[in-house]
């Protein structure tokens, strides 16, 4: 229990002190992009790992907060960090029908009904041009020249949204999500709210890819439907990030948010720039490789199976 | 006719059973009996190859069990009617029948085998269009054994087959398993129902922590204190 | 005034009267046993009155008021508990999770749940399985868990579906202790069971059905001696032993 | 008028096309209950067969297409032999990691393509590719109904299979119970490989009927995965039969919705019946058809 | 390599996902190039090293690229840009960074709407791609009803949305606009509307196998305006008359450029292109090609390496290339945009060729044309 502290609060210094120790400012990059997935995949976690709601559609609450935020600036002109706080409740509010539509599904309907809604939305997106500007896209004038700025914010944000989901899960919701997640009926017969609670869980989880979304918009400046809507780049994303790094554990969504985008970033670079050329052209097979191997023989994750993978990488066998 | 020899079985690092080694002859009613957990499902499920043993061997009419596929084990005859029923939810009653025959001579005289079984469960020809999810307990269970029977076999495993029957049922069941065994076939028959069970088998086997203890006839175990104690409640 | 009433329910499965007119009435306090054969209807009238099914026609009344329509959790919240016949366990929590879940029902914070969890699980003798996943159990732990949560939410009355099933003997008697000692508690208690030993043993009074419709009430002894009874359910050789 | 009826001609046929898709797809997902969202990139693949076909070859797609089943048969035998089954064996938290096995095995086959074939969009171009007839004022396309016209066969071959075959009642049997099924005889292992191989082919049948008239690039499959979805869910899982008339339905609804309410809304056309049915009619058309 | 031997200039380009198509055109006309100007001894003896990295087409894969061309790979400029957004967010870190950015296809107006002087565009914005149909439609073909289609792309929408405002202008009535989501299969629906509604003008931003359906599809329903006209490169590949066979034929469409142009070098770098290749190219790898020359000229005329001197060398551009002359300027209220022209081109017996403005023109435009006749009813 100590050392687990220990290892946290070193974690949290560092992260505190990330920027002033690596300068560079592709590095801090990657690192917010990284720190905005560690906050899209735990809020898919809360949903899917914590709640069994396995969301296809996180792209939906994602790209409301992204124009919510890029609405703020086009239409009523004030400030997109505006979006930073209405975005995640925009999202709240889009999840409210999306929850009263989709959870009268259960398990793989669940997850088509969310996929449907996104598309859906993304082609809303598209065609509404009076209010989103369709796929010409909304842009805005960044606030800060230097990246400080949005480190601390995103990881404010992220760190904020592992810490409430942890206290989640430790109070009766949590205790009523996971009831859920085992078996829907048993949970409604103890007295459980099951709509209710699916209902809170999502629009928790919304209100934090919202917020993300919001972030994204003020961060890249520049959005339009397919960016913020995307089925393989934000929702399937979401899912890996929370299964490579392991569903229904606290950490396990922030690790594979770096794992993720690490791995991406890698391959895209061709080990930057080490490893000939032809790799980078790879790294979308190597990304779909990925998902194979982990589903294959990581099914619960680094974090989930981190016995599994010591024992492998210490070459010891499991006592019998 | 089925001999088992000292298995060994394990579900993933923990043990069931242990060195566990019966025999079934043939044309008799052989019961295994034995507490909650004790290990009996997994033993029948070894015999039928869901479950591979580590160590030992089980051996029917000369063939090896425990070398054979699970799906081909019907075909020597011996088939397994599992505990919780295990129907084809979403087919109808009278496919779960012909999903029995899908071998041999069972598929030859398939129609013929339908009749026998709906005389012997009218109930389930009232309802042979029902999907066998939305039937009773009681229907399932039936339906169950009549699947069973289609395949013709030289031997049956029932593994609780009056589990949440209503007493006439029970008494039916019963009936039906002597039948079945009056036919010619072998019962290896696994049962809560001690007394009953005791009374109409010729041997018995007592499994306690996935350990043989006892072996017996029926009646004689019967008397025996150990038993009367533990699974008569006397 | 009796503490649950069923009045003329009906459940209807597309054309299937799976429960005709069946009306009963439960006193507060008493083991009210449920029989009759595969399929009359029994776990049927169970899902109607926590409402997983919607009932086609009639009322059920719970502590003098309706409770038609109420969603399952509410009927919960209201005071009834249920066990399952084909069993739910939250598989991957452990069994003490599984009570604590439940526990909710009543208390607010988490230290007061594991508490009344703890005395559930001391009651119904699952204390040394409490850190054991709930998959892991044997299937008559499983059924004593679901007593257990059904317990857990402090309920006025529970309604055991087939809880015994799959006993031998002497685990049978501490079944029927359980459920002696659960009513001492003073949780009324309805209770369906196809084990004889145990249902006319602790019954106070036993409703049987056939086909859903209504075909005895009374006292153990009248009912086993009823004809119809005997006919449809209990079987010649039942009677006769 | 004329609009209306060439707007219910155009969405019948192409209903037809969508059929094809569906079928597969209600073997896969409705019958074995695996959700694939790798199908549409297994019709890309099957295109790209009759492609190399039709280039080195010269065979007519419709030729290549007694050449693309098999080969894409043999391909979703690898794939559930080696990457799905295996998957059952493994123990997770979410059941959705089936799902998502799928969307890796999709791009994989993308990318393996691209590396092949590059992104260049390819096409055939066969004589009968933009011919149409006409009954007075309308135009049908020939293609187009010849397409129909297989769905129609398969359909009913399929629907034949499923229903009075012993292989076919093993795959429903496997789908439903597949200890129960193995205690039966069968070879659950064998028959869910079949499946996956059957459903694999029958997309492969859409994707040669499809060339003639579309074109090709690595990407086209996405698209039709996620109609194939809309057609199974709205025909009713596992309905054969329910895989055309919700082929049909959503070609109508999708050509409507371009005519009535705009081209760029089409597409959501057939995702808001996905939601709707799936929402207020679930079981699809089966349950009102009761086929 | 030594750092010392080459000058390393960053190009961000779509090598996978949807646009990888034209990123991989665009790469191979940078690569083309590259062997040009590097076999004739480069710069000043130094030879042009082109880092290019793939975007993926997702704006923040597109930032971490020109960030880590910036901070690690130290290269004096960036070139590239293909999809709008990701380009929008190159130009942006590259201004922040002071890092001049020659874009070459991204085409949203507002990119150079910004006033970032770092910023330079060899290609017109989208809503300037049809001016010389526009002309052509006032001189010639006079039309009073015009029917719209456009893909549902930043491309699409601008220039449909562009042509419109002028139809309304010019005082054509437009009777239909409508987008559609590119890859659908049958237009049919919209297409039955546009013969319904008889327009003297069939206006269509596609790509090209959008294009070609749309077409072997009008033709399968008799449409029969004055004029099919295509508002994009679409119209105008070899892929596009492959597809739609007869009802390719006299189609007239608007591009920014064809290997037909009287461009010092166009023809021959479609020939190269092809002969070394082994496939057809387009205005986009026009555009990189072109994009490629204007680099070397600027690092040739360049004081320094510094990242102020190359932006200068950039903003005194101007000169010939392949895909026409280059010099940026501030006009409406663009920065550093090129004024690049556009040009008609006809479909004639099987040929496409220039036919506006009159003065370029190869053959005289075709017009009025009996659609049935030329398709062969
Ligand atoms: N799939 C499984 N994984 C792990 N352990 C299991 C599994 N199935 C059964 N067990 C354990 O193996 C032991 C024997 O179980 P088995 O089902 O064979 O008992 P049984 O004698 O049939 O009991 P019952 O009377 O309850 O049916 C039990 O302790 C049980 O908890
Ligand atoms: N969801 C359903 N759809 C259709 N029919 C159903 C459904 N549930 C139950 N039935 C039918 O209703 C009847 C009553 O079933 P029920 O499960 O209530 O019986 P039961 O008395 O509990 O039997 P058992 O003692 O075997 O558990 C049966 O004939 C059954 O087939
Ligand atoms: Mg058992
Ligand atoms: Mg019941």
């Amino acid at each position: 229990m100590k050392s687990k502290n220990i290892t946290l609060i070193i974690l949290g210094i560092f992260f505190l002190l990330f920027p002033f120790i690596i300068k560079s400012e592709y590095y801090q990059h990657l690192v917010i992009i990284a720190l905005m997935w560690v906050v899209i995949g735990s809020s898919w976690n809360l949903l899917a790992g914590y709640t069994g709601q396995v969301s296809f559609g996180h792209a939906i609450f994602f790209g409301v907060g992204a124009y919510t935020a890029g609405i703020f600036v086009t239409k009523l002109e004030i400030s997109a960090w505006w979006g930073m706080l209405f975005g995640g409740f925009a999202a709240m509010l889009i999840a409210l029908f999306v929850g009263w539509v989709c959870f009268r599904l259960r398990g793989p309907y669940f997850a088509l009904a969310t996929l449907a809604g996104s598309e859906i939305i993304r082609l809303v997106a598209t065609n509404w041009e009076s209010l989103t500007d369709g796929m010409v896209g909304i842009l805005i004038i960044q606030s800060f020249r230097s990246k400080l700025p949005y480190y601390y914010i995103v990881l404010g944000l992220a760190a904020a949204c592992i810490y409430a989901i942890h206290l989640l899960m430790k109070s009766k919701w949590g205790y009523y999500f996971v009831s859920i997640r085992e078996d829907q009926d048993a949970a409604e017969s103890l007295g459980i709210n099951t709509t209710l609670y699916k209902n809170i869980s999502l629009l928790i989880s919304a209100f934090f890819a919202g917020s993300a979304g919001a972030f994204y918009m003020n961060y890249m400046a520049f959005i339009d439907p397919h960016v913020v809507f995307s089925l393989h780049y934000i929702s399937i994303m979401a899912i890996l990030v929370g299964i490579v790094g392991g569903v229904a554990t606290i950490m396990g969504p922030a690790v594979g948010a770096f794992v993720m985008v690490g791995v991406q970033e890698t391959f895209r670079s061709a080990f930057f720039g080490v490893a000939p050329r032809w790799i980078s052209e790879a790294h979308a097979l190597v990304f779909g490789l990925l998902v194979i191997f982990v589903i294959m023989f990581m099914a619960n994750g680094i974090v989930g199976d981190w016995g599994k993978i010591k024992r492998v990488l210490l070459g010891t066998r499991p006592s019998a | 006719m089925l001999e088992v020899k000292g298995i060994d079985v394990f579900y993933g690092d923990l043990q069931v059973l242990w060195d566990v080694s019966f025999h079934v002859d043939q044309r008799e009613i052989l019961v295994l009996v034995g507490a909650n957990g004790a290990g009996k499902s997994t033993t029948i499920k070894t015999v039928s190859s869901l479950i591979t043993p580590r160590k030992g061997s089980i051996e029917f009419d000369g063939v090896r069990l425990d070398q054979t596929p699970p799906y081909k084990v019907i075909e020597s005859g011996l088939v397994h009617v599992p505990e919780g029923r295990r129907l084809f939810s979403l087919m109808s009653v009278e496919e779960n029948l012909i999903m029995g025959s899908l071998y041999g001579e069972a598929k030859e005289k398939r129609f013929a085998t339908v009749e026998k079984v709906y005389d012997i469960f009218p109930r389930l020809r009232e309802r042979k269009k029902q999907l066998a999810g939305t039937l009773s307990g009681g229907e399932q269970q039936m339906l169950a054994v009549g699947r069973g029977l289609m395949s013709l076999p030289r031997m049956m495993m029932f593994d609780e087959p009056s589990l949440g029957l209503a007493p006439i049922l029970v008494q039916e069941i019963f009936h039906m398993v002597k039948r079945v065994n009056e036919e010619g076939v072998t019962v290896l028959l696994v049962e809560q129902n001690v007394k009953q069970t005791l009374a109409m088998c010729n041997r018995a086997y007592v499994l306690e922590n996935g350990r043989i203890v006892l072996e017996g006839e029926g009646k004689a175990l019967m008397d025996n204190a150990h038993v009367k104690e533990a699974y008569l409640g006397i | 005034m009796p503490l649950l009433e069923l009045k003329k329910l009906v459940k209807d499965f597309g054309g299937l009267k799976a429960v005709n007119e069946v009306s009963f009435q439960v006193e507060k306090g008493e083991i009210f046993g449920l029989i009759g054969p595969n399929g009359s209807g029994k776990t049927t009238i169970f899902n109607c009155i926590n409402n997983f099914y919607p009932i086609t026609n009639g009322d059920v009344i719970f502590k003098g008021k309706s409770i038609k329509g109420l969603k399952p959790h509410k009927v919960c919240h209201l005071g009834i508990g249920r066990t399952f016949q084909v069993v739910k366990p939250l598989a991957r929590m452990t069994v003490l999770e599984n009570v604590t879940a439940s526990a909710f029902c009543r208390f607010n914070t988490i230290r007061e749940a594991q508490k009344e969890a703890g005395r559930v699980l001391e009651f119904c003798n699952l204390n040394t399985s409490k850190e054991k996943l709930a998959k892991s159990l044997p299937i008559g732990s499983r059924k004593r868990l679901e007593i257990a949560r059904a317990l857990a939410t402090r309920p006025d009355m529970i309604l055991l579906d087939e809880t015994a099933a799959g006993l031998n003997p002497s685990e049978l008697d501490e079944a029927i202790d359980l459920i002696r000692r659960i009513r001492e508690s003073g949780i009324t208690i309805l209770i369906v069971e196809h084990i004889m030993k145990l249902i006319m043993s602790i019954s106070d009074r036993i409703h049987a059905i056939n086909f859903g419709q209504t075909i005895a009430e009374g006292s153990p002894k009248e009912v086993a001696d009823n004809p119809a009874v005997i006919e449809a359910y209990l079987g010649e050789e039942y009677a006769r032993s | 008028m004329t609009v209306f009826l060439q707007t219910l001609v155009a969405g019948v046929l192409i209903g037809g096309i969508y059929s094809l898709i569906g079928i597969g797809m209600t073997l896969i997902m409705g019958v074995m209950g695996i959700i694939n969202l790798a199908h549409g990139q297994l019709m890309m693949v099957a295109m790209y067969i009759t492609l190399v076909l039709f280039n080195v070859l010269h065979f007519d797609p419709y030729i290549s297409l007694f050449v693309a089943m098999p080969c894409l048969f043999l391909l979703g035998v690898l794939i559930q032999k080696f990457l799905l089954n295996p998957l059952m064996k493994i123990e997770s938290i979410l059941p959705e990691n089936q799902v998502l096995m799928t969307v890796g095995i999709g791009m994989v086959l993308t990318e393996i393509i691209r590396f092949i074939f590059s992104s260049d969009y390819k096409s055939v171009k066969t004589p009968y590719s933009s011919s149409a007839f006409f009954i007075g004022d309308i135009s049908f396309s020939l293609p187009m109904c010849i397409a129909f016209g297989v769905a129609l066969i398969f359909t009913g071959l399929l629907f034949w299979f499923l229903l009075k075959t012993d292989i076919g009642r093993s795959i429903r049997a496997t789908a439903q119970d597949k200890d129960a099924a193995t205690l039966m005889g069968v070879n659950t292992g064998r028959i869910t490989v079949i499946t996956f191989g059957l459903g694999s082919a029958l997309v492969a049948a859409a994707g040669s009927l499809l060339l003639p008239i579309f074109y090709l690039f690595p990407d086209v499959g996405g698209p039709f995965t996620l109609k194939a979805f809309v057609i199974t869910i709205l025909g009713g899982l596992g309905s054969t039969v329910g895989a055309i008339v919700g082929g049909v339905v959503l070609g109508i609804a999708e050509s409507l919705g371009a005519t009535y309410i705009g081209m760029g809304y089409k597409e959501m056309v057939g995702f808001v019946i996905f939601v709707l049915v799936l929402v207020f009619l679930p079981g699809g058309l089966k349950r009102l058809t009761k086929i | 390599s030594f750092a010392e031997d080459t000058i390393k200039v960053g190009i961000v380009l779509p090598l996978t996902g949807d646009q990888a198509k034209f990123g991989e055109i665009e790469k191979l006309s940078f690569d083309m190039a590259l062997e040009e100007i590097n076999g004739k001894g480069g710069i000043k003896g130094k030879k042009i090293e082109l880092v290019i990295e793939d975007d993926t087409g997702r704006p923040e894969v597109g930032r971490s690229v020109v960030e880590k061309l910036i901070t690690k790979d130290k290269v004096v400029m960036i070139g590239g840009g293909y999809s709008s957004s990701v380009t929008y967010a190159v130009a942006g870190v590259c201004q922040q960074n002071q890092m001049p950015f020659l874009i070459n296809t991204g085409a949203a107006d507002k990119i150079t709407e910004q006033k970032w002087d770092y910023i330079f565009r060899l290609n017109p914005p989208a809503s300037k791609y049809s001016a010389s149909v526009e002309e052509l439609l006032a001189e010639v073909i006079k039309p009073k009803t015009v029917t719209i289609l456009h893909e549902n792309s930043l491309f699409g929408t601008s220039s449909a949305k562009s042509f419109e405002k002028s139809c309304e202008k010019a005082g054509y009535k437009v009777l239909l606009k409508q987008g559609y989501e590119a890859g659908g299969i049958d237009f049919k629906p919209v297409l039955t509307q546009v013969k319904q509604l008889n327009p003297d003008v069939v206006y269509m931003v596609s790509y090209v196998m959008d294009a070609a359906l749309i077409m072997k599809q009008s033709k399968e329903l008799k449409i029969n305006p004055k004029m099919f006209i295509g508002g994009a490169a679409g119209f105008t590949l070899p892929e596009f008359q492959q597809n739609a066979g007869a009802a390719s034929e006299k189609i007239i469409s608007a591009t920014l450029w064809h290997q037909v142009l009287p461009f010092p070098g166009a023809m021959d770098y479609y020939n190269k292109f092809k002969a070394k290749f082994n496939k057809e190219t387009e205005y986009h790898g026009a555009e990189a090609y072109a994009a490629a020359y204007v680099i070397a000229d600027v690092l040739n005329r360049t004081k320094s390496l510094k990242n102020e001197d190359i932006k200068k060398a950039l903003s005194e551009t101007d000169m010939m290339t392949a895909f026409g002359p280059v010099k940026f300027t501030n006009w409406d209220k663009m920065t550093n945009q090129n004024k690049a022209s556009s040009y008609v081109v006809q479909w004639i017996d099987g040929k496409l060729e220039m036919v506006w403005p009159k003065n370029l023109a190869a053959k005289p435009f075709v017009f009025p044309v009996n659609w049935l006749k030329v398709w062969g009813y």
